[in-house]
């Protein structure tokens, strides 16, 4: 008998070996001290040719290894998001202070290798895949949290995300596993069929999978009720860090959410979409009214990513093209209003006492107005203002919602981004308003105690924070007024699905 | 043509950053003027026979949502586009010939939220008119909270009756939004979804959906105007905002609402429209007495400023409800009116204030002794305030009671009482300035140039318009009757004899 | 012998890790939990793998179990750091963030 | 020229003279803008004789004619044309009110010479003559409103002019709102001929009203009732009569013109004007009536207790125009008209005299204090002699004739009307005697020492300036209320118009005797032909019979008031002892004053401070204020959960998937 090796077509799999090379590269130099100052400039190179290389397969679905990974534009799409994401958490983690004290190399190969997880998560269409990447994003980010050894709240966060994450994913697992059980294979499209064949909805095995599976895939993205690590970690972990978590993972996160649900789960649409849009709302609400008042603009901009990510989950529930196209330009506007935020929250936390504390950003607008700007724009376009990109994302989710029957869960949103103004404008108004009150006092970890990071006086005006923050404004503000070809980016991935 | 009006303000508010310091507000008045300018060609050449819109834009922007960037002019915006130029060039000017700190941004934002309220008047599509309508908040945002007034009572900062504002107005905007966009999908029944107006209008969606986009969008336009139990935003706004960009605020964008009924409401619900006709009358008549009452209790002079607009929008919203074309004919006028009226009401405001170095009615006084000139203007526009028959606005009342008499007498008979009061609270307002003896502290001085060449031409509009009202009415006349067709019901034959 | 018997005591094993995370205190015990739970999680795959009739299961298995091992070796590594920095090994004494 | 463009040129003078004078108050002399101001009306004048002339030219029947210049806002099937009307009626009112206002022109030009504000005393004078005849020659019921109102403005403007008093603004504010409350009515009426007839037009309503309505149909009475509002509101009929006394806060001349001779007959022309629609509305026509007859009596007791010397002209002038009304709603409408303008002689004369008085007295307007200016002031004295005379119908004077045709008019439609007639007769004998108790009081008698003052040093007594109606200083030296105004006896231009305005006073009935000459009800009959009550005729015998009643009465009340103020003086004190309720009665105005602001007043401005002080606060505010808890409180629940405890988390984690499972299980059995 013979042997034959399944077969693998290496060109689709390109992104991920150049990102796993250029991982064992930022490594190596990790070994090689002098090298290692050259490791931004690597990390750098190595996501720019797996964008490269991404854009290159930009084509027909093609399946690998089996049936395990799928490169469709939906993937592309999301990884394209993930390593723009990781590019700008790069620029931003020049100069950092966590960088350092964890070692410039091992910092950004787990960053590459976060990154990995994540082209991975987008592709897979198996549990086994989708299991091995979502472990493969996580553990490096549970790590990448903790950098900041110096800091006890840099500490706890890793701590506690690697708790709660490692609950999560076993939960996941089990549901897997139950899954596999009621369906007896563990491609997502087998999933279906099994399910289909069994066809029991009474099938407890396949609903408790379902909710297992829903519980963990809820948590990466933090929806409430599972979204209670995301403010602290958010306020624990470096900032750099922290932004890239809020948009990288949630979009890998949405991505495997897609297909999952939308492949593996199609059959019994009708039975959870209204248990997803439950959970919308939930995460609306949480989100936004927990956001009210937080003085930490990272815990704020935690908050606030629990209910965006109640808006985006929106658009799966009403499991149709459209409402992946509306899922995917959100994650992207999503992903420029964040970055300027984080950029300019990076800045000031180096040149103030304040750390993230919004008084870190009062009256921005007259002696910083390049940083003001860019917060600014970032603001008003997770509020959903018009001229932004993130109005059109509402705009899209909500058409998505409406055509789906979903006019309630759409009306929510409204709803929710009303009281989303409250705090998002209150930052504006720190920024360019008389002050309401005196400054309250640095937070204690500022000035002489171990855990204060050095002030960089100049840090307002590096070109690496600056550049971030303008360009993701100019993007938010672009896509805003001209938003056509994101829109035809989405349309790629939906259609890629249906 | 229509593009360089609605872009030309932004534009110059962008130029304008480069411009040196000083200079800013001059190129900023300059922008505002030539967008005058360029209106008032647009009305030069507009041609009151045609049916639909004129001048038009239609740009697909998003085809994978089906919205159009399509602008157009007809009766309805034509005036109302007219009356923002104008005022925004007094309101620039006004604002120019004072020392604006961080002049830069001030101007930047008043030119763009000329740019939004023109957007807002002459979108054709319905998610541009949502989109232009939300827009025109955000630099009144900044206007208002970055240069508006603490109050030394105690009372709310500016940014926290700004922020209560602009979440209160967002409310219904948010909703509106999704209102607008049910109601292309419901239209649509799963083909190409548009957003056109005029498309939507031709075949109405079904009653059961009207009833409740109807609300969604009354509620919005209500907020925005302010009507009655929705103006909470109202007095802490109006008390904490910088004079010029309260001048263009509730000259021009409270009748964004009203139009929006006009507009959209209307033609595109008529059956929802009819039903809650009483309703909503109900709110104008609430709005209209208790607007009055209110302005003839307030001793903060733009209070008293704020919710005569109040009673005012009452007679618009009333004006638009009564489902006849007369009664709307007058709404429109009395739209332009209002806008003309308040306008200069809150640049006297303003100068009354530098006298008296006061806003409370109760401190001011005998003004009037060296300052003829203003005197005599201050006196026009309170008469015009009050509906003084010779006044367009009287014209516009009596198009609008004319036109709910025939179809709601009794709610006219109520609505009507509001004109006395008016009468009370507008004379009260000159009396207690300009009258009476003169407290101490307050100087009377005479107007100089630089606030005459504000207030003049603004004053000279009003008398114009009071000569010749058939001006607006005959341009409007057939924009009206297509927008209230869908609704009207059977009108007096003997109008007709 | 029936496979209810292996999914009833998978979830006690799950049930089991649950509960010890809710109820110590010291991260060690917790991530011993942890394995327990992703355990459970292996034997389920496993048993259905056998009922199923195909290797898939089993396959995910092992790979799980390299994945908890990574787990485990970041936990311990953090709880090192946090030894490191004289901090009380009582996840509830982390509460630095909050509210 | 036509009759109309005669007329638009009417129109066109005085508001041209208001508007120079307005803008040039600067560059024009003081002076200048006086004789400005009254050449504008006299030129006024001239072209309404030229109007009147023309008609003249024509048939009797033909002599109306309508002309418009624009469109003003006609749309939608509104037909609103800035167009006028001019009639025997329009041309008889232009020609009284330019006439008298050209006097009193000349009048103000003397009298308010060293007053502050001078250019917009003659402004404000321009304008209101401008809107007056604006008003008599509308030829719509719109463009009428707007003549109505800017009236309105005009005496609102002229009564507050000196604004520097406290009571001047009050009085304006009060005369304003009340004429507001009186277009409100007639805009009503407006509408309400609109939704009936379908069109303002005077010509067009006329023309349909009496196959539209049915006599005494309700809309039909609805609509003349809400006239008659209109009309009593500007008339000063009972009970929106409460501002005209206050109106003599205005300048005297203000009164003469405004508040006496011109602005409070409007109300006279308009029920002339709508006689059509009244004839339709017997029953409303009645009402009127009735009023006219219940003020005339009403003012004339108040007349009787009232001391400032104005004030009880201004209740005169109350009382003769219910007469007026009276006459008009009964169908005697040349009569009222006649007594219109003969009133307007002698009232505008009477106004004169005692402005001429009053600035001797330095202001003071108190008839207590006053005394012995027949001494004092000979000239003044007998043009209010003169005045007082015809005021009181005496035998021979213009009142006497015009008073008497109404009531004879009266009588001769019989039944009820005969009793109006005998009210009528009650009201002349009460005006004989306030009129001369004004006389005795004032004329003989041994000088006060203002008087005195004048006689001995020639010039006007110059006391501090007084408020005369709240006796307080006032800061006079920002030069107005002027420090002193001027009398007759000095001022060539007051002796003149006063003279001419005497002989007016005395003579001017003499144009329409009984049986003798019939010039005035000959060119204004065929004005009210298409009214079946201008058949009504009385006999000249009768009439006749109605002068002699008349003279009598008028004697015997001039008698009654010698006695009662010269004869025996103390008498009076006495009456007040007695009959103390009816004297206070009196005194206070038939507490008229007091009912409105119980009534109407006080529940609005309570209302106002409710909405204020409670409702703004608990409901508009408790809206906000609400919600902004709600969703605070959520957001204070949510940081509680997040304790920061890691278990904690794990567990909501554990129960949201215990709930997630829940449901699945549950929606799948």
């Amino acid at each position: 008998m013979t042997f034959n090796a399944p077969h693998i077509d290496y060109a689709a799999l390109s992104p991920v070996l150049a990102l796993t090379v250029g991982l064992c590269v930022v490594l190596l130099s990790a070994v090689f001290k002098p090298l290692e100052r050259s490791a931004p400039v690597l990390t750098l190179l190595t996501l720019g040719t797996t964008a490269g290389l991404l854009i290159w397969q930009w084509n027909d679905p093609t399946e690998l290894i089996t049936g395990a990974l799928r490169l469709d534009e939906l993937a592309i799409s999301i990884s394209l998001i993930a390593i723009l994401t990781a590019a700008f958490a790069v620029l931003l983690s020049i100069g950092e202070p966590a960088a350092e004290e964890a070692g410039s190399g091992e910092y950004h190969a787990l960053l590459l290798g976060s990154v990995l997880g994540m082209t991975l998560l987008a592709q897979a269409t198996n549990l086994v895949t989708f299991f091995v990447a979502i472990e493969t994003l996580s553990i490096p980010l549970y790590i990448l949290c903790a950098t900041n050894l110096r800091r006890e709240r840099s500490l706890e966060s890793g701590l506690k995300y690697l708790i709660v994450g490692s609950l999560g994913s076993a939960t996941l697992l089990y549901g897997m596993a139950f899954l596999y059980g009621a369906s007896g294979s563990t491609d997502f499209s087998g999933i279906a069929a099994g399910i289909a064949k069994t066809g029991v909805l009474g099938d407890p095995l396949v609903l408790v999978g379902i909710g297992m599976a829903t519980v963990g895939l809820a948590f990466k993205t933090s929806i409430a009720p599972f979204h209670q690590w995301t403010p602290d970690v958010y306020e624990g972990a470096p900032s750099p860090i922290t932004g890239f978590m809020a948009v990288a993972t949630k979009a890998a996160a949405f991505a495997v959410f897609i297909r999952f649900f939308d492949v593996a789960l199609a059959p019994q649409a009708s039975e959870w979409q209204p248990a997803l849009a439950v959970l919308a709302a939930i995460s609306i609400v949480v989100g936004n009214v927990g956001a009210l008042g937080q003085d930490s603009l990272k815990r704020l901009l935690g908050y606030s990513g629990v209910a965006q990510a109640g808006y985006i989950l929106g658009g799966l529930v009403v499991a149709s093209e459209a409402g992946v196209n509306a899922i995917v330009f959100y994650l992207a506007a999503y992903a420029f209003m964040n970055l300027a935020a984080f950029a300019v929250v990076v800045a000031r936390e180096r040149e103030t006492v304040y750390g993230d504390h919004i008084d870190g950003v009062r009256g921005l607008g007259s002696d910083r107005p390049h940083l003001a700007w860019p917060l600014t724009i970032s603001m008003l376009g997770l509020a959903g203002l018009p001229a932004t990109a993130g109005f059109i994302g509402k705009l899209y989710l909500i058409e998505a919602l409406v055509e789906g029957d979903y006019t309630w869960l759409a009306v929510f949103i409204a709803v929710g981004t009303m009281i989303s103004l409250a705090y998002y404008l209150r930052v504006v108004a720190a920024m360019w308003m008389r002050p309401g009150g005196e400054p309250a006092a640095a937070p204690a970890i500022a000035g002489a105690s171990p855990e204060a990071d050095p002030i960089d006086p100049w840090a307002g005006r590096r070109w690496y924070l600056v550049a971030p923050a303008v360009l993701a404004a100019a993007a938010t503000i672009f896509f805003g007024v001209i938003p056509q070809p994101l829109v035809e980016f989405a349309e790629h991935a939906g259609s890629s699905l249906f | 043509m229509i593009n360089s009006l609605l872009w030309t303000p932004l534009a110059f508010g962008l130029l304008g950053l480069a411009v040196p310091r000083r200079w800013t507000g001059w190129w900023a008045t300059l922008g505002a003027a030539v967008t005058l300018g360029i209106a008032i060609a647009l009305l030069a050449g507009f041609d009151s026979g045609a049916s639909g819109p004129q001048d038009t834009v239609d740009v697909n922007w998003i085809p994978g949502l089906g919205v159009d960037y399509s602008l157009g002019l007809d009766g309805l915006n034509v005036f109302l586009v007219l009356l923002t130029a104008v005022l925004w060039t007094a309101g620039t000017a006004f604002a120019a010939f004072r020392e604006q700190v961080r002049p830069h941004l001030f101007f930047l934002m008043m030119l763009l939220g000329e740019t939004a309220t023109l957007g807002a008047f002459v979108a054709q599509d319905l998610l541009l008119f949502v989109l232009f309508f939300d827009l025109m908040l955000v630099p009144f945002y900044f206007l208002f909270g970055a240069w508006g007034s603490d109050r030394e009572d105690g009372g709310p900062t500016a940014s926290a009756a700004t922020l209560k504002m602009i979440v209160y107005t967002l409310i219904g905007s948010l909703l509106m939004l999704v209102a607008a966009i049910a109601t292309a999908i419901i239209a649509a029944d799963g083909g190409h979804v548009t957003f056109s107006i005029a498309e939507l209008a031709k075949h109405p969606i079904g009653d059961g959906s009207q009833r409740w986009i109807f609300w969604f969008f009354a509620v919005a336009f209500l907020v925005k105007m302010p009507a009655f139990l929705l103006h909470g935003w109202m007095p802490d706004a109006y008390r904490a905002a910088p004079l010029p960009a309260l001048a263009v605020f509730s000259g021009v964008l409270a009748k964004v609402g009203a139009y929006g009924f006009l507009r959209v409401v209307l033609p595109l619900f008529p059956s929802a429209t009819v039903e809650f006709q009483e309703v909503i009358l109900v709110i104008a008549l609430a709005s209209i007495l208790y607007g009055s009452v209110m302005a003839f209790t307030q001793t903060n002079v733009r209070l008293v400023a704020g919710y005569s607009s109040v009673a005012q929008l009452g007679f618009i919203t009333a004006g638009i409800f009564a489902l006849s074309a007369d009664a709307s004919d007058g709404a429109v006028l009395q739209m332009v009116n209002h806008g003309l009226v308040v306008a200069p009401l809150f640049v006297i405001v303003a100068i009354l204030a530098e006298r008296s170095g006061s806003e409370d009615l109760r401190e001011m006084g005998g003004m009037a002794m060296k300052a003829p000139v203003l005197a005599a203007l201050f006196l026009i526009v309170t008469l015009a305030t009050l509906a003084m028959p010779g006044s367009a606005n009287f014209v516009g009342e009596f198009y609008i009671l004319n036109g709910l008499f025939d179809s709601k007498i009794v709610f006219a008979v109520v609505a009507i009482s509001g004109v006395a009061m008016s009468a009370y609270y507008a004379l009260r307002l000159y009396q207690r300035t300009m009258h009476n003896r003169r407290p101490e502290g307050i100087v009377s001085r005479e107007i100089g140039l630089r606030d005459g060449v504000v207030l003049v031409p603004l004053v000279l509009c009003i008398l114009g318009l009071a000569l010749y009202p058939q001006l607006i009415l005959k341009r409007t006349d057939d924009s009206v009757n297509q927008a209230v067709a869908a609704v009207e019901g059977p009108r007096p034959e003997t109008a007709q004899q | 012998m029936n496979i209810e018997w292996y999914v009833v005591l998978s979830s006690l094993l799950f049930a089991v890790g649950a509960m010890g995370i809710l109820l110590r205190r010291s991260p060690i015990v917790i991530l011993l939990c942890l394995e327990l739970m992703l355990n459970a999680g292996n034997l389920a795959l496993v048993a259905f793998s056998k009922m199923v009739g195909n290797q898939q299961g089993q396959v995910f298995a092992i790979v799980v179990m390299v994945v908890a091992a990574c787990e485990v070796v970041v936990g311990l590594g953090l709880i090192v750091a946090i030894f490191r920095r004289k901090l009380p090994l009582d996840v509830d004494s982390l509460r630095e963030l909050r509210g | 020229m036509s009759a109309t463009s005669w007329a638009w040129l009417v129109l066109l003078f005085p508001l041209l003279g208001s508007v120079l004078i307005g803008l040039g108050f600067k560059v024009i002399p003081a002076r200048a803008a006086g004789v400005l101001g009254t050449a504008s009306i006299g030129l006024a004048f001239a072209c309404g004789v030229a109007m009147l002339v023309n008609l003249l030219g024509q048939e009797p029947d033909a002599r109306h004619h309508a002309s418009s210049l624009w469109d003003y806002a006609s749309v939608a099937g509104l037909d609103v044309k800035l167009g006028i009307y001019v009639d025997q009626l329009s041309t008889f009112m232009v020609l009284v009110v330019t006439g008298v206002s050209t006097l009193i022109h000349l009048y103000s030009f003397g009298y308010m010479r060293s007053d502050e504000g001078y250019h917009r005393f003659f402004s404000y004078l321009n304008f209101f003559v401008f809107s007056m005849l604006l008003l008599v020659l509308a030829g719509n019921f719109v463009l009428l409103i707007v003549g109505w109102a800017f009236v309105g403005f005009a005496s609102y403007a002229l009564i507050s002019f000196w604004y520097r008093r406290e009571t001047a603004t009050k009085a304006g504010m009060k005369a304003f709102v009340i004429n507001v409350v009186g277009d409100i009515g007639l805009v009503l009426a407006t509408f309400l001929i609109f939704r009936e007839l379908g069109t303002f037009d005077y010509g067009a309503v006329f023309a349909r009203a009496p196959q539209v309505f049915s006599t005494n149909e309700w809309t039909i009475t609805a609509i003349c009732l809400l006239l008659l509002v209109g009309a009593f509101a500007k008339s000063a009929q009972l009970p929106l009569h409460t501002w005209l006394p206050d109106a003599m806060e205005g300048p005297t001349p203000v009164s003469s013109l405004i508040h006496a001779a011109t602005m409070v007959t409007a109300g006279v022309y308009l029920i002339a004007r709508t006689h059509v629609l009244f004839v339709l509305a017997p029953t409303a026509a009645d009402i009127a009536a009735y009023v006219g007859l219940a003020t005339l009596l009403v003012a004339g007791t108040i007349a009787i207790a009232q001391t400032d010397l104005k004030r009880a002209i201004a209740y005169s002038t109350m009382s003769q125009i219910g007469y007026m009304i009276m006459g008009v709603s009964i169908g005697a409408y040349a009569q009222g008209l006649f007594h219109l303008m003969t009133h307007a002689f002698f009232k505008a004369l009477l106004f004169m005299a005692a402005g001429s008085i009053i600035s001797a007295m330095a202001n003071r307007q108190d008839v207590d204090r006053m005394s012995g200016f027949w001494r004092a002031m000979r000239f003044t004295s007998i043009l209010f002699l003169i005045g007082s005379l015809a005021l009181a119908a005496f035998p021979l004077t213009s009142g006497f004739f015009s008073k008497d045709s109404i009531l004879a008019y009266a009588e001769a439609r019989g039944g009820m009307y005969a009793w109006m007639a005998v009210g009528g007769y009650v009201g002349a004998f009460l005006t004989a005697i306030y009129t001369f108790r004004l006389v005795f009081r004032v004329l003989p008698g041994d000088p006060c020492p203002e008087a005195q003052h004048l006689i001995e040093s020639g010039d006007l007594f110059h006391g501090p300036a007084i408020n005369p109606a709240t006796e307080e200083e006032e800061d006079a030296d920002v030069g107005f209320p002027g420090a002193h105004h001027h009398i007759a006896e000095q001022s060539k231009p007051m002796a003149v118009a006063m003279a001419v305005l005497g002989f007016g006073a005395l003579f001017a009935g003499l144009i329409q005797v009984p049986g003798v000459s019939d010039v005035l009800f000959k060119f204004l009959d065929p004005a009210f032909a298409n009214s079946p009550l201008s058949e009504v005729h009385p006999s000249v015998g009768a009439e006749w019979r109605g002068l002699a009643i008349g003279g009598l009465i008028s004697i015997l009340g001039i008698a009654t008031a010698y006695v009662l103020w010269v004869a025996r003086p103390e008498l009076p004190a006495r009456f007040r002892e007695r009959l103390r309720p009816v004297y206070l009665l009196c005194l206070n105005k038939w507490y008229f004053d007091e009912a409105i602001d119980f009534l109407v007043v006080r529940p609005a401005l309570a209302i106002g401070r409710f909405a204020n002080r409670v409702f703004e606060r608990v409901v508009v505010d408790g809206l906000v204020i609400g919600t902004e808890d709600v969703v605070g409180g959520g957001g204070r629940l949510v940081r509680i959960v997040q304790s920061g405890f890691v278990r904690g988390y794990a567990l909501l984690l554990l129960v949201g998937f215990a709930g997630l499972a829940l449901y699945f299980l549950l929606s799948s059995s």
